[in-house]
C-alpha cells in the first residue's frame, strides 16, 4: 500500500489522535480518556441523523427512478436540500396526542426507540481501526441490542390506545422474535469460522477478497441474515407492523410532527446499522483491494441498502401467517442446515467441500420449498371461451 | 354479522374507513376480528351518495350525460355508452356506422384504462409501493391524451351524444390510437413479468376470497369477477349490443374465483380489448359521426322529448353490467331514472368473500371486486 | 485519574440506585403495563451493571433473553389481555403485612450470611477475564451432560407447545 | 376437449418470480437515466417549466366571445345556457336602457367556477356562438365565494384568442357568422332601410 493510500486510509483515525494530543498539552489525563468517548460519541450520534436525512432522499430518488418518476428535485440542487426542508416541516407540525393516551409513555416511546438504533453503531467497524467500541462480544452485542427495539414499539403501540396501533405493535412483536431466531442462528457458521464475536475480528478473518460470502455456507447465510435484517427493521415486503393499506400506518399510527419523525429516524438508522453488520460478517467489512478502507465500507453498506430499497420498489407485502410461516418452516431449517455445511466446508477443504456444501444447500433449499405448500404458486388454467 | 361474534370475548372489532388509505374513497367496513382473522364484516356506505338518480330527473335527457361521468369517474366513456344505448332505445335514435366505431374504439380503452388502474391500485393494496401502480398509470396517461384529444377532457370525457358521438375521430387521432394500443402488448408482458409469476403476489392472491360459482350467481354477480369465478357471461357476447359481433375477441375465464383469478382474468381481458380495438381501427368506414336528425335536439335539449315509455340499456362496463333504466312521461326530463351500478351489487358478497381470512386479505379482497365509490353510493 | 474514577463510582452507584427504585415500581405501579416496562428497564440496569464488572456476555444474555424475550412475551400477554392494561390493579392482600415481615427476615438473615462470611480470593484469578471461548469450552467438555439435558427438556417444552397450540385449533 | 385456453405454469424454483420482478425494476431504473419519455425512460411533467401538451378540444372552464369590443358582447343574454346549465352555474341578466327596454346584451354575466363542471353543455346550446369552453387552468384562488365567481368583465374574451386556442373550430364558426351576415345583409338590403341593421346587434 503506498503512503497516500495508507494516509487516506487513517484519515479519521489520525485525526481523532491529533485532537486528543492536542487536548493531552491543556488537559490531565482522565479529560483526554473522556474525550476520547466524547469525540467517538458525537461522531456516531451526528452520523446516526445525517446518514438517516440522506438515505429518506436516497430511497424517494431511487424509488422514483424505479417508477420512472424524477423524485424530489425542488428543494436544491437534485433537491439535496429536501431532507432538511422535511426536518423543519416535522419541526413545526403539531403536536397531537389522543386524548385517552398514556401520556408519558406516547412521549417516550419515539425517544426510546431510538437509543438502541444509535447503541449499535458503537460495533460496526467503518474502517480499519475505526469501531467506535470493540467489544469481545461485538455481534451478540448487536442482537442483545436490536433486540430491545421491540420494547419501544410496544409502548408506543399501547399507549396510543389504538386498536390500528395495537395490532401494529402485535404483529411487531411477533415478528421481531421470529427473525431475530434465524438471523442468530444465520450467523453462527461465521462466528464457527472467525472463532471470535468482535466484530473487528470478524472482518479481519475475511482478509483479502476471502469474504465469507463467496463460500456456500457465507452465500446461504448472507442471503438469510440478508431477509432477516430487511424484516427486523420492518422494511417491505416485511413491513406489516406498518402495513399501510391495512393497519394505515400501524404502530405510530396516533405519532405526528418530531415523535413520527423520530420512529422514522430509527427505522433508517437500523436500515443502516443493520446492513453494516450484514457487510461486516458476511462481506469482509472494509477489505478490499485499492481504496481505503472506509470507502469499501460505505460502498458495501450503500450497496445493501440500495438492495433494500430495490425490494421496496418491487414487491407486495407478504401476510402475517405467511411472514411466519417463512420464518419459521424455510428460514429456520435452512439456518441448521447450513451450520452442519459450514462444519462440512471445514473439515473437508478443497473442491470437494465446497461442491458437497453447495450441493447439500440447495437440494435442502428445492426440498423446503416444495415441503412448504402454500408457498409454492398454483398451476392455472384459464379458458378462452367465445 | 350477528352480534353474537361481537359479544364473543376474544374478539375486537375495528372500523375500516370511511377514512382510509385503502377502502378507495369514502367506504366503511366494520369487521370483528378475532386475532388477525376476520370472523364477521358489515358494509356501511352511503357517504358519497350525491342524489345522482334524482338530479337526473330534473334535467333534461342530454343534460344528464355530464353527470353519468361522474358515476364512475375512471370510465366515463363506457358510462355514456350505456346511458346513450337507453336513451336511444326509448326514442328509437339509429347511430351511424362510423359512430359505432368510434364508441367501440373508446369503450375498449376506456377498459384498458379501467383495467389498469385496478391492477395497479390491487398491488397497492396488497402492499407494493406504487411501482406497478406508476407503471400502469404511465400506459394509462397515453390513453388519457387521446381521451382529451378526441373529446377535450382526460376523464369526464362527456363525450358520446344520442346517435353519434361529439367529435369525429381525424386519421391523425386514430394513427395515434393505433400507436399507442401498439404499445400496449408488450407493455402487458412487461407488467406480467413484474407481477404475475411473483411468488410473493401468488401468496398473497391464490385461494384468497374465493367466490363460488354459484353463490356468484345468486348474488347477481357480474364482470370479471362472474368470469373469473367460471361463468361464462359477458353483455358483449350476449346482447351483442352496438357492433360487438363484428369482432373476434374471446372471454377469458378464470376457475378458482379467488383474488388471483380477478387479477389475471382482467390482464387477459385487457388482451383482448387490444386486439377489438385494433381491429376497429382497421375496419372504420368513412361517414358521418353523429346522425344529422338528431343535432337539433342537441341544440336546443328541450326539444328531446321520447314518447311515454321505459328502456333499459346495459352494456359490459369492465366492472360488470351497467344498466340504465328510463322512464319518459313525454316530457323532456325523464320521469324515472335509475342506474343499476356494477360496483354496488358486486361488493355485496364482500362478507362471504372474507370471513375466515385475515385482515390483509379483507382489504385485497376489496381492491379486487373494483368498486368506485362515486358508482356505488351514486 | 481519580476523578475520572470517582466519576465512574458515582455512576455506577447511581446505577445501581435507579435499578433499584425501578425494581420497587416493578411491585408497586398500579398499571401492569407500567410495571412490565419497569420490569424491562430493571432488566437492562442489571444488565449495565454485569458490563460495569466485565461480565459483557453475561449481559448480552441478559438483554437477549430478559429484555428480548421474557418481557416481550409478558408484554404480549398484557396486551392479549382484554382491558387488563386499562385497570389498576390492587398492590395490598391480607397477606401483604406477614410477607412483609418475612421478607425483612430474610434480608437480615442473607445481610448477616454476606458479612460473616470470609470471602477467600484466589490470587491467580484476579484480573483474568473469562472469556466466551472460556465458557462455550466449559459448556461443551466439563459441563456437557447438564448442557444436553437442559435443551432435551427445552425440546420437549417445544413439542408441547405445539400440541397445545393444535389443540387449539382443532377445537 | 381443445377448446382455447392459457395455462401459467409454476416456477421452476421457488424465487425466480421474485428475482424476474427486479429485473423489471431494475431495468425500469436503468432506463430512466437513458431512454426518452416514450421508450421507457421518466414519463413525469415537470409542472412549472413544463406544461401539458393542450389539445385543440380540450375544455375547462366557459368564457364569452366578444368581436369587435367588450361593451358589444355576441351574447344577447337569452338565457339558454342559465336555464340549461346542468349544475346551473351561470347567472345572466339582461342590460336595460335608462327608459327599461331591454338591450340584448348582458348586464350581469356570471359563472361560479366553483360550481361549474366543465361539461360544455352552454357551448353545445349557445345559438349566438358566444360562449365557449376555456382552457385556461391556473385560477387557483383563495376564497371560493368571491375568487371562483367570475363576472362579464373576466368571461368577455376577444374573437382573436378564441381562434388562437381553437383555430379549426374558430374557422367554421366565423365562416358560419359571415355567411349569415352576408345572407341577412342580403335579405335586409331591399326590404329595409339601411340604417335599422345597426340596431340588432
Amino acid at each position: 500500500m503506498n503512503p497516500a493510500m495508507s494516509f487516506l486510509d487513517s484519515i479519521f483515525v489520525n485525526l481523532k489522535l491529533w485532537t486528543l494530543n492536542l487536548i493531552g498539552h491543556f488537559l490531565p489525563g482522565w479529560a483526554v480518556i473522556l474525550a476520547s468517548i466524547v469525540i467517538s460519541g458525537v461522531v456516531i450520534l451526528c452520523l446516526g441523523p445525517v446518514i438517516m436525512m440522506y438515505l429518506t432522499l436516497l430511497e424517494r430518488k431511487v424509488v422514483g427512478r424505479m417508477q420512472n418518476r424524477y423524485g424530489p428535485n425542488r428543494v436544491g440542487p437534485w433537491g439535496l436540500l429536501q431532507p432538511i426542508a422535511d426536518g423543519i416541516k416535522m419541526f413545526t407540525k403539531e403536536d397531537i396526542v389522543p386524548t385517552n393516551a398514556d401520556k408519558v409513555i406516547h412521549l417516550l416511546a419515539p425517544i426510546v426507540i431510538v437509543v438502541p438504533a444509535l447503541m449499535v453503531f458503537l460495533v460496526v467497524p467503518f474502517g480499519r481501526d475505526m469501531t467506535a467500541a470493540d467489544l469481545s462480544i461485538g455481534v451478540l452485542y448487536f442482537i442483545a441490542v436490536s433486540s430491545v427495539t421491540t420494547l419501544p414499539i410496544f409502548m408506543g403501540s399501547w399507549a396510543s390506545r389504538n386498536k390500528y396501533s395495537m395490532i401494529g405493535g402485535m404483529r411487531t412483536a411477533a415478528q421481531m422474535i421470529s427473525y431475530e431466531v434465524p438471523m442468530t442462528l444465520a450467523v453462527v457458521p461465521v462466528i464457527m469460522m472467525s472463532q471470535s464475536l468482535s466484530t473487528a475480528s470478524i472482518v479481519n478473518a475475511q482478509e483479502g477478497l476471502r469474504w465469507f460470502v463467496f463460500t456456500p455456507w457465507g452465500l446461504a447465510g448472507f442471503v438469510i441474515f440478508f431477509i432477516c435484517t430487511v424484516a427486523e427493521c420492518n422494511r417491505p415486503p416485511f413491513d406489516l407492523p406498518e402495513a399501510e393499506s391495512e393497519l394505515v400506518a400501524g404502530f405510530h399510527t396516533e405519532y405526528s410532527g418530531m415523535k413520527f419523525a423520530l420512529f422514522y429516524m430509527a427505522e433508517y438508522m437500523n436500515a443502516f446499522t443493520l446492513s453494516a453488520i450484514a457487510v461486516t460478517l458476511f462481506l469482509g467489512g472494509w477489505q478490499g483491494p485499492f481504496l481505503p478502507s472506509w470507502v469499501w465500507f460505505f460502498t458495501k453498506t450503500f450497496a445493501l441498502i440500495f438492495a433494500m430499497i430495490w425490494f421496496r420498489a418491487t414487491f407486495p407485502r407478504f401476510r402475517v401467517d405467511q411472514l411466519m410461516g417463512i420464518a419459521w418452516k424455510l428460514l429456520l431449517p435452512l439456518t441448521l442446515v447450513n451450520m452442519l455445511v459450514a462444519g462440512l466446508w471445514y473439515f473437508i477443504p478443497g473442491i470437494t467441500g465446497w461442491v458437497g456444501a453447495a450441493v447439500i444447500l440447495a437440494v435442502s433449499f428445492l426440498g423446503l420449498t416444495a415441503l412448504n405448500k402454500p408457498v409454492i404458486p398454483e398451476k392455472r388454467v384459464y379458458l378462452l371461451e367465445n | 354479522m350477528s352480534e353474537t361474534i361481537l359479544n364473543e370475548p376474544q374478539t375486537l372489532e375495528i372500523n375500516f374507513g370511511p377514512q382510509h388509505p385503502s377502502t378507495h374513497g369514502v367506504f366503511r367496513m366494520r369487521a370483528v376480528l378475532d386475532g388477525e382473522t376476520i370472523r364477521g364484516l358489515k358494509l356501511v356506505i352511503g357517504y358519497l351518495h350525491r342524489n345522482h338518480e334524482q338530479i337526473a330527473e330534473n334535467l333534461t335527457y342530454p343534460g344528464v350525460f355530464a353527470y353519468t361521468d361522474r358515476l364512475d369517474y375512471l370510465n366515463s366513456m363506457q358510462n355514456n355508452f350505456g346511458y346513450a344505448l337507453a336513451a336511444e332505445k326509448l326514442a328509437g335514435i339509429t347511430v351511424p356506422e362510423r359512430a359505432e366505431y368510434i364508441r367501440v374504439i373508446m369503450a375498449e380503452l376506456a377498459r384498458i384504462v379501467n383495467h389498469l388502474l385496478l391492477v395497479g391500485f390491487l398491488l397497492n393494496d396488497l402492499g407494493a409501493f406504487f411501482t406497478p401502480c406508476l407503471y400502469a398509470v404511465r400506459e394509462r396517461e397515453r390513453i388519457l391524451d387521446i381521451f382529451e384529444d378526441v373529446s377535450g377532457s382526460r376523464m369526464m370525457c362527456n363525450y358520446f351524444r344520442f346517435g353519434g358521438v361529439k367529435n369525429d375521430l381525424t386519421e391523425n387521432q386514430l394513427g395515434e390510437i393505433r400507436k399507442v394500443v401498439s404499445r400496449l402488448p408488450a407493455f402487458l408482458d412487461e407488467f406480467e413479468a413484474l407481477l404475475s409469476k411473483n411468488e410473493i403476489l401468488c401468496m398473497r392472491c391464490q385461494n384468497v376470497g374465493g367466490l363460488p360459482k354459484d353463490l356468484a350467481v345468486n348474488a347477481g354477480i357480474t364482470g370479471p369477477m362472474l368470469r373469473a369465478s367460471g361463468i361464462n357471461y359477458d353483455i358483449r357476447k350476449t346482447d351483442r349490443y352496438s357492433i360487438y359481433d363484428r369482432f373476434d375477441f374471446k372471454v377469458p375465464l378464470g376457475q378458482k374465483g379467488d383474488v388471483y383469478d380477478r387479477y389475471y382474468v382482467r390482464i387477459l381481458e385487457m388482451r383482448e380489448s387490444v386486439k377489438i380495438v385494433e381491429q376497429a381501427i382497421a375496419g372504420i368506414p368513412r361517414g358521418e359521426f353523429l346522425n344529422a336528425k338528431t343535432l337539433p335536439l342537441l341544440r336546443n335539449p328541450r326539444l328531446f322529448k321520447p314518447a311515454a315509455g321505459e328502456a333499459y340499456g346495459r352494456i359490459e362496463s369492465p366492472k360488470g353490467e351497467l344498466g340504465y333504466y328510463l322512464v319518459s312521461d313525454g316530457t323532456p326530463q325523464p320521469w324515472r331514472y335509475h342506474v343499476r351500478a356494477p360496483s354496488l351489487i358486486n361488493l355485496t358478497v364482500l362478507e362471504e368473500m372474507c370471513v375466515g381470512q385475515k385482515i390483509a386479505d379483507a382489504i385485497v379482497i376489496l381492491g379486487s371486486i373494483d368498486i368506485v365509490l362515486g358508482e356505488t353510493d351514486r | 485519574m481519580d476523578i475520572l474514577n470517582f466519576g465512574i463510582k458515582v455512576g455506577i452507584y447511581a446505577l445501581m440506585a435507579g435499578t433499584l427504585v425501578l425494581a420497587v415500581g416493578v411491585v408497586t405501579l398500579r398499571n401492569l403495563f407500567h410495571s412490565a416496562l419497569c420490569l424491562a428497564a430493571t432488566l437492562i440496569g442489571t444488565a449495565a451493571l454485569y458490563l460495569v464488572f466485565h461480565a459483557e456476555f453475561l449481559a448480552a444474555v441478559q438483554i437477549l433473553l430478559y429484555v428480548g424475550a421474557v418481557v416481550t412475551v409478558i408484554i404480549f400477554a398484557i396486551m392479549l389481555t382484554e382491558h387488563i392494561a386499562e385497570r389498576s390493579v390492587a398492590q395490598r392482600n391480607r397477606q401483604s403485612l406477614p410477607a412483609l415481615l418475612g421478607i425483612l427476615v430474610l434480608i437480615a438473615v442473607t445481610g448477616r450470611i454476606l458479612l460473616k462470611t470470609p470471602w477467600a480470593v484466589n490470587p491467580a484469578t484476579v484480573g483474568a477475564r473469562v472469556t466466551v471461548a472460556d465458557l462455550g469450552a466449559a459448556l461443551m467438555g466439563t459441563y456437557v451432560f447438564p448442557f444436553e439435558l437442559v435443551s432435551v427438556i427445552l425440546i420437549a417444552a417445544l413439542i408441547g407447545a405445539v400440541i397445545v397450540a393444535k389443540k387449539e385449533k382443532s377445537s | 376437449m381443445t377448446r382455447p385456453q392459457i395455462a401459467k405454469e409454476k416456477n421452476p424454483v421457488f424465487g425466480t418470480g421474485i428475482l424476474q420482478g427486479m429485473w423489471v425494476t431494475m431495468k425500469n431504473f436503468i432506463d430512466s437515466y437513458f431512454k426518452k419519455a416514450d421508450q421507457g425512460g421518466i414519463f413525469t411533467i415537470q409542472y412549472p417549466e413544463e406544461l401539458c401538451r393542450i389539445s385543440e378540444n380540450s375544455r375547462n372552464f366557459p368564457f364569452l366571445v366578444y368581436d369587435a369590443a367588450p361593451d358589444s358582447p355576441r351574447c344577447t343574454a337569452c338565457g339558454i345556457c342559465e336555464r340549461e346549465c346542468p349544475t346551473k352555474c351561470i347567472h345572466v341578466e339582461m342590460a336595460k336602457d335608462t327608459a327599461g327596454k331591454p338591450l340584448r346584451k348582458p348586464a350581469v354575466f356570471e359563472i361560479d367556477y366553483g360550481l361549474c363542471m366543465n361539461c360544455g353543455m352552454c357551448e353545445d346550446v349557445c345559438p349566438f356562438d358566444s360562449i365557449f369552453m376555456d382552457r385556461v387552468y391556473e385560477i387557483a384562488g383563495r376564497d371560493r365565494t368571491k375568487d371562483m365567481l367570475i363576472g362579464k368583465d373576466a368571461l368577455l374574451k376577444p374573437n382573436a384568442y378564441f381562434q388562437k386556442i381553437r383555430p379549426k373550430d374558430a374557422a367554421d364558426i366565423d365562416a358560419r357568422r359571415k355567411a349569415a351576415e352576408a345572407k341577412k345583409a342580403a335579405a335586409a338590403r331591399p326590404a329595409t332601410p339601411p340604417d335599422a341593421g345597426g340596431t340588432a346587434s
